[in-house]
Order: structure tokens, then sequence, then C-alpha cells
């Protein structure tokens, strides 16, 4: 693996599968709170096509698309947003869930026992999922890309 | 068939294995893969004391009606310490990096200003 | 000697571990799982999720999870300030 | 109770999370902005600190709890079930007074910081690690939940490595920070098997329905080595000796206020070990041989501590190794109370009769707990001071310094009542609660007693050294040292004045804080079980 990337193989698999990791990552964080999965687990998937794009174009050849500092913002926003979940309880107790069957925004009950899921139901949950998914995506993302180049900078000097 | 207790052995081994990685061998990146492999035999072991013979996955999507659930706390804190243990190896690999540039080198006998 | 200190430290944890784990109960017959069980029963009624591990992660051990964010947060924040641009006075040796 | 003092547990690890998480956001904005805000969140942070522990104080010293995302903060079982579901933090005396310690290390450490790295780049980042190491020590206090320990263990971690290895232009840096996390890692994987193991047996994890198990069926096999590994786990990450390796070089080579914070998180740890000690295996369990364990790692602890601390020519690495010898004090003092608790229950006298200034056990207790404090304040003060001098001369070896006397009076005179407090000398505070713990100690064994004050005069020497290098001779090869600007200054004072404060009257503060904290271990786990499952 060079500084231009691998072969032109794997870069014409990655133009295909980049964008069926990235929906499917997005699935798995949106229905977190239904099927197995969760913020964490489709944060890596979406994580994972990151540095798919990083192993297959080499770092020079992502740097105009992934910006460190921007992924770190976006980063510390996901985080900010998850915290401020956990305050918008704080009228009850630190994590309340207040949307939790309240009939507004993922406020559905949901049928007990066994049935097919329904997106609108979890209350906090899913938007904690989102927060949480962000925060990863793009907290993983930042990891890789300062270890890549910065591993490169060594190899060079 | 019962299994007794021999899937926590198992969990116990692989803890070992780590242990003996960590303490013996003399590359960092393989000191690294010590831990790795310590924090992959705890994760087992807590995931292993939340089965409960014959039960599904306590999702309750598509579920069978009565159908028996595992324990699901156990999963939740193992879901935590992978993420903790993705955190913890990235920032040893990194010092790993900065040892390296300024040592030129990675092997621990070598590294040797911080005694006594 | 260091090398012995070490193997009797390393052969005495793990004759604790396997200790500990051929002393555990059976598997997959858990001891006392009441908390579990409350979760399972109440997770849609309380939560709305049929995720029981998520409703847990998010809404019963929540703190957790913030603080599992928090540990990727530190880290990154670990990493990007060993990876970060030095001024101009701060060469490699100063001891200030 | 009003809405603040409800929720003050939480937000005590809420809000510095909320400065780490916006510092970076904020510093996009300057400097200037930036130290404005993280000055601000400390300050909140350390009035909530002390709001809660006031509070607390006054109300009598009944445990209270506060539940995580449940229908009111203090329900913690849900109708018909006998165990707590929801994560929850419990405040008990102990934990108000370790909160104490921590807010008023970070306090200083925080503004010392402000013009101490001021030059220096990646402040942004240094802060959000400083507030993450902050709530993670919060967090460690104040859980009552294993798991939930376990995590802000892990931050601490973190938090505290990477500061150890903030700068790296120090190839010594890199080293510490790696060896550091490495046995962080395996201190907290430790833990980590040792509540998977609790959690196989009893199917929960808050701490105080594990107590009661454990007190009421007893501690099975898999209980005790659970216990070992808890030991064995948080002795490493307080830094007690044979287990030792890290702390020096994590005090020696972080930034010098980040050293401070960090022996505020190495008391953490020592806190969790009586937590569990003291709480978890409160009964039920082999007691007076975990007294006597805690005992042999004091007296090592003090020992090898002094010792090595003799042979340094490093200024910061000297003041390290009389850092980890003070972690040995406090484990004397407690291990004796420890020992003490065991042969009066096991001679069947009720211990809430003897926690008074009469029973040696007790008088321990309070030596060992009071010591926290004072070694915080002092020790604190001391590494301050030596960020101060290495900052003026350029070097930390003492065969190089010289003369600092002459341009840094502040400085020095800092540094004289920091190592005299720490050697244990009559006004300053280091000596009010090292002679609670010799005259207990001698009760218990003249041998321990012996030892730990011919460690303490041996400490002395090496001070007196530290200083005749730094301090004393000719003002030589020191062009540009001066006095250290008054940012620096005004921390080193608070720091100063709460160390003659507390030398000067100890028994107030013995008796208002130290008391309440050590009576919360002594008694022993009932209070705490009461708060959680209630009854008691």
């Amino acid at each position: 693996m060079n500084q231009q990337g691998m072969s032109v193989i794997v870069r014409t698999v990655t133009r295909f599968v980049y964008g069926l990791v990235l929906v499917f990552g997005f699935y798995v964080i949106m229905h977190g709170h239904l099927t197995p999965g969760g913020g964490f687990q489709g944060g890596a998937v979406v994580a994972s096509a990151f540095a798919l794009l990083l192993v297959a174009f080499g770092a020079a050849g992502v740097k105009g698309r992934l910006d460190k500092h921007l992924l770190q913002t976006l980063e510390e926003i996901g985080a900010l947003a998850f915290l401020g979940l956990a305050f918008a309880g704080v009228g009850t107790v630190f994590f309340y869930n207040l949307l939790a069957n309240s009939g507004s925004l993922f406020g559905a009950s949901v049928a007990l026992g066994p049935n097919a899921g329904v997106l609108n139901t979890g209350g906090l949950v899913p938007l904690m999922n989102w927060a949480v998914g962000l925060k990863v995506m793009t907290g993983i993302a930042c990891i890789v890309i300062v270890m890549l180049v910065g591993a490169r900078k060594e190899e060079t000097e | 068939m019962s299994v007794g207790n021999f899937p926590f052995v198992i969990a116990a081994l692989l803890v070992a294995f780590g242990l003996y990685a960590l303490l013996f061998k003399r590359n960092l990146i393989k000191m690294v893969i010590g831990i790795s492999l310590v924090e992959t035999g705890v994760n087992l072991f807590l995931v292993m004391v939340g089965y409960r013979s014959g039960g599904a996955a306590p999702i309750y999507t598509y579920a069978t009606a009565g159908e028996r659930m595992v324990l699901p706390t156990p999963q939740a804190l193992t879901l935590t310490s992978i993420v903790i243990g993705l955190a913890t190896t990235a920032l040893l690999l990194s010092f790993a990096v900065f040892v390296h540039r300024h040592y030129g080198t990675l092997d621990v006998r070598k590294i040797k200003e911080l005694r006594g | 000697m260091r090398k012995v200190t070490l193997l009797v430290a390393f052969l005495f944890v793990s004759a604790f571990l396997l200790l500990a784990a051929t002393s555990m109960r059976d598997f997959g017959a858990p001891n006392d799982a009441a908390m579990d069980d409350y979760f399972i029963a109440n997770a849609q009624s309380e939560v709305a999720a049929n995720n029981v591990v998520t409703a847990v992660v998010f809404d019963y051990r929540g703190f957790d999870t913030l603080g599992e964010a928090t540990v990727l947060f530190a880290a990154v924040v670990g990493i990007l300030s060993l990876f970060r641009k030095l001024r101009k006075e701060e060469r490699w040796g100063d001891e200030r | 109770m009003n809405a603040l003092t409800v929720h003050a547990p939480v937000l005590l690890v809420a809000v510095p999370l909320l400065g780490a998480f916006a510092t970076p956001l904020i510093g996009k904005l300057g400097r200037r902005t930036r130290d404005l805000f993280v000055g601000l969140i400390v300050a909140v942070t350390a009035a909530l600190a002390g709001l809660l522990a006031a509070n607390f104080f006054a109300s009598g010293a009944a445990p209270s709890v506060y539940v995580l995302g449940g229908r009111a903060f203090n329900m913690p079982l849900p109708s018909g079930m006998m165990v707590p579901i929801r994560i929850l933090f419990e405040v008990d005396g102990m934990s108000a007074f370790m909160t104490l310690i921590t807010a008023l290390v970070t306090l200083a450490g925080a503004y010392f910081s402000f013009s101490y790295w001021k030059e220096r780049s990646g402040g942004s980042m240094y802060y959000s690690l400083l507030l993450l190491l902050t709530a993670g020590i919060f967090g460690m206090e104040l859980t009552g939940d294993m798991f939930n320990f376990f995590v802000f263990l892990e931050i601490t971690s973190i938090a505290a490595c990477g500061l150890i290895g903030f700068r790296v232009w120090l190839r010594k840096s890199q080293e510490a920070g790696f060896k550091v996390m490495t046995l962080y890692t395996l201190s907290g994987l430790f833990v980590l098997l040792a509540i998977a193991l609790l959690y196989g047996q009893h199917g929960a994890l808050n701490i105080g329905f594990l107590a009661s198990q454990i007190g009421s069926i007893g501690a099975s096999l898999v209980d005790k080595i659970a216990l070992g590994l808890l030991l064995t786990g948080l002795a490493m990450k307080a830094g007690a000796v044979p287990l030792h390796m890290w702390a020096p070089d994590a005090y020696g080579e972080a930034p010098a206020p980040m050293s401070a914070v960090l022996v505020a998180n190495s008391q953490a740890s020592l806190y969790a070990l009586f937590r569990v000690l003291f709480t978890l295996f409160g009964v039920g369990a082999t007691l007076s041989a975990n007294g006597w364990i805690l005992i042999v790692f004091a007296m090592l602890t003090i020992f090898v501590g002094v010792t090595m601390a003799l042979v340094q020519s490093d200024i910061k690495r000297l003041i390290a190794y009389g850092a980890v010898s003070q972690i040995g004090y406090m484990l004397l003092g407690v291990g004796v109370g420890l020992v003490r608790r065991a042969s009066l229950l096991a001679g069947g006298a009720a211990l809430a009769d003897k926690a008074d200034a009469l029973d040696y056990g007790f008088v321990a207790m309070q030596g060992g707990i009071f010591h926290m404090l004072n070694d915080a304040a002092c020790i604190g003060l001391l590494f301050l001071t030596t960020g101060a001098v290495i900052r003026a001369s350029g070097t930390r070896d003492l065969n190089k310094m010289g003369g600092l006397a002459h341009r840094m009076k502040w400085t020095t005179i800092f540094f004289i009542i920091g190592a005299f407090a720490l050697a244990g000398i009559p006004p300053f505070n280091g000596f009010a609660s090292k002679f609670l713990i010799y005259e207990a100690s001698f009760k218990l064994s003249p041998f321990l007693s012996v030892i730990a004050i011919l460690s303490s005069i041996m400490l002395l020497a090496v001070f007196v050294k530290a200083f005749q290098g730094a301090f004393l001779g000719s003002k030589t090869g020191l062009s540009d040292a001066g006095e250290a600007p008054f940012g620096m200054l005004l921390p080193m004072a608070v720091l100063a004045l709460v160390v003659i404060a507390f030398g000067l009257f100890p028994g107030f503060f013995v008796d208002t804080i130290v008391t309440p904290a050590a009576r919360a271990l002594w008694l022993g786990p009932s209070e705490y079980i009461g708060a959680v499952l209630g009854g008691g």
C-alpha cells in the first residue's frame, strides 16, 4: 500500500461498496431500538466505511474529503447532544426518559410481546442512538485518520 | 448434555494467555496484543455469565411468543467494555508510535530511561 | 531474577483465574436473575423499545453509556493531542 | 431540600463533562475565552462539591441516594422488587469527604495551569483532558454501582495517560505514557473480571445489594477470589508497593499541576479500596486478614517510597516517590483500624460505642482518612512549587540547579511549608494526621509505629537535600530565572493556607468532616445498605 492507495480493482470495488456500507450503518443506527444494533454498532460500521476509503485511496486521496478538524467538531457536537438529552430529564431525574409513551415524537406505546416493531417508539432512546452514532462514527474516523497520517509522517522522515 | 462450567474455564485460559504475552513478550506491539487478549477473555467471560440455556436474544421484534430470553444486562455491559477496550488500545498504539519515534525501537529492553 | 518474579506472579494469577472459573456456577443457569427478568418483562411498557439490550444500554443503564461515550471522547482527545502540531519553542527534549 | 441540593451529586459529574465536551469548541474563540470558561466550570464544580459536603455534614450524615433515570430520585426499588434496577449514586460521609479533596486539588491545578500552560500548544485539549479526569474522579467517588465505577475508572485512566504523555517532545513522557496506560488497563481489567464474577454469583451490580447478599449468605470462594482481584487491581491503581512501578513515572512525567491531580486520582482508587473492604465485604469475609494485608502493603509502601526518594537527583521524581510513600501512611491507618474492627466484631462488641477518640482502631481510621486530605494539600503544593522551579531554571536535575532562593522568595517559602508538612513537622497539617497514626499503630504493634516515624525522619532528610540543591547556593547559570507570576503564586498560596489551617486547628476539622467519614466506614455496610434497600 503506497501513498496513492491500492490497485484499481480495490478502488473500483470501494466506490461501489462504500455507499452500501454507509446505508447499512445508518440503518443499524436508525433501527437500534427495534433490531440488533444501535448507535455504537452503526457508528462503527460507518467508521469502517471511512477506513475503507482511507485504505483504498491512501491518505493523499481522501485529503479533501475527510477533514480531521471537521470530524472532531462533529464528534464534540455528538457528545454534547448526548449529554443534552441526558440533561433533558433533569426536571424529574437526570437521564429520565421523558418522551417514552408520551404520544409525541418517538412517544408511541408499543404492543406488549413479540411484534413487528414501530419506528416511532422508544422515547429518547432513538435520539440518543443518533447522538452516539454521530459521535462514534466521527470519533473512530478521526482516530484512524490521525494515526494513519501520523504514522506516514514518520516513514518519510 | 450439560457442559458444567467448562466455558468459563476457556475464558479464564484466554485471560491467562493474554497475561503471558503481556509479561513475557519484549515488543511493545505484542504487549498491546496481550492486553487485547486479556480484554477479549474478560468480555467473553462477561457475556457467558448472562447465558440462559435455550434462551434467545432479548429482542421482541419478530420473536416467538413465550420464548425464553437470555439476560440482557451482561450484553449491555460487554458492549460498553468493548468500546472502552477500543479506546485504550488506540491510545496504547499511539504511545507505541511515539516511543518508536523517540527511541527508534520497540524493544522494551532498550527503552529504560525510567528505572529506579 | 526479574523473570522468576514475573513467572511466579503469572502462575499465581493464572491459578486463581482457573480456580475461579472452575468453582463458578454451571454455564447457562443463572443463580439470581430478578434484575434481568424485570428488564425483559418491563422494557416494552416502560421504555417502549422492542430491543431489550438497547433499552438497558440507553435507559436503565444510560449513565454507563454516557461514561462509555466519554471514554471514547477522551481517547480521541488524547490521540489528537499526541499528534498535534508543536510550536517552535517546544523543542525535542526541553524539560520545562 | 431544593433542586440544586438534590441534583448536586450528578451535577458534580455532569458539569465537568459538559465543560470537557465544550472546551475544544470554545477554544476556537481564543485562549482568554477558553480560560475563562474552564475557570468558570472548575469553580462551579468546586462550589457544588462544597454545597454537597456542607449539606451532608450539616444534615446529620445519613447516606442519601440519587437514582439515575428513575421516576423519582430517591426510589431505588421499583414496586415489588428487592433489587435496585437502575444505576444510582450514593453519598455517605466518606464520599462527601473525598469530593472535598478532589475539588480542592483540581481548583488549584486548573488555576495554576492558566499561567503555567500559557505558551504551550494544545491548550484546549489539555483542559478538556483535565475536566474529563475531574469528572471521572468525582464519578468514582460518588457512584453506588460496580460497573459504573469501572467505567469511571477507565475515564480517569485514559484522561490521566493523555495528560502524562502530553509533552510529546519529552521521550521519557512517552515511555511513561505507555507504561502507565498498560498498568492502568490491567488494573481496570482485574476490576472488571471481579465485577463479572460478582454478577455471575449474585445477578446484581449495586454495591449495597451485593454487600447485603455477601453479608447474609457469607462470602463464597468465588466472592473471595473477586475480593482478591479487586484488592490487586485497586492497589495497583492507587500505587501501593509492590504494584507501584507506574506511580513515580506518572507523577514525574506529567505536567506539574497535573501531577497534583493524579495524586487525587490515586486517592480515589484508595477510597474505592476502602469501600470494597469496609462496605462490600464489611461483614462475612476474613476481615482481620484483609487488615493485615493492608498493613503489609503499607509498610512496604512507606519504606520503599522513602528509600527510593533518597537516591533521586531529579526533583520531580524525588517528590513523586515522596507521594508514593504517603499512600502507605493512609493504608497503615486504615489497616490498623480494620484489624481492630475485626477483633471487636469477633469479641461481640458494639462498634457504634467504640466510634470515639478512646478506641485506638477508630483513631487510626481518623488519622488515615485525615491524612488523605492533608497529603492532597501538601503534595499538591510541592508539585506546584516544583513546576514553578522547573519553569524558572529549565532543568529538573538537582545537581544543575541552585541559588533559587535569591530570586524566588515566595516559592521558597511555599516549598518549605509543603516539605515540613509532608515530613510531619509540628505546626503543619502532616503532623496532625501522622500523630494520630503513630499513636494508634503503636498500640497495635510498636514496630509499625517505629518504622513509620523513622521513615518520616528520612523523608525530612530527603527534602533537606532537595532544598539545599535547588534553593541554596550561589546564583549560577540561571540567567532568566525570576519569581513565578502571580497566577502561579496564588494557587500555591491557597494550598499553603489550607496546610497551615489544618495544622493549627486539627481538632475542628477532625470533628466536623473526618469523624463522619471514618464512622461511615467503621460502622460497616448496614447504613449504606439501608439507604438502598430500605429498613437496614
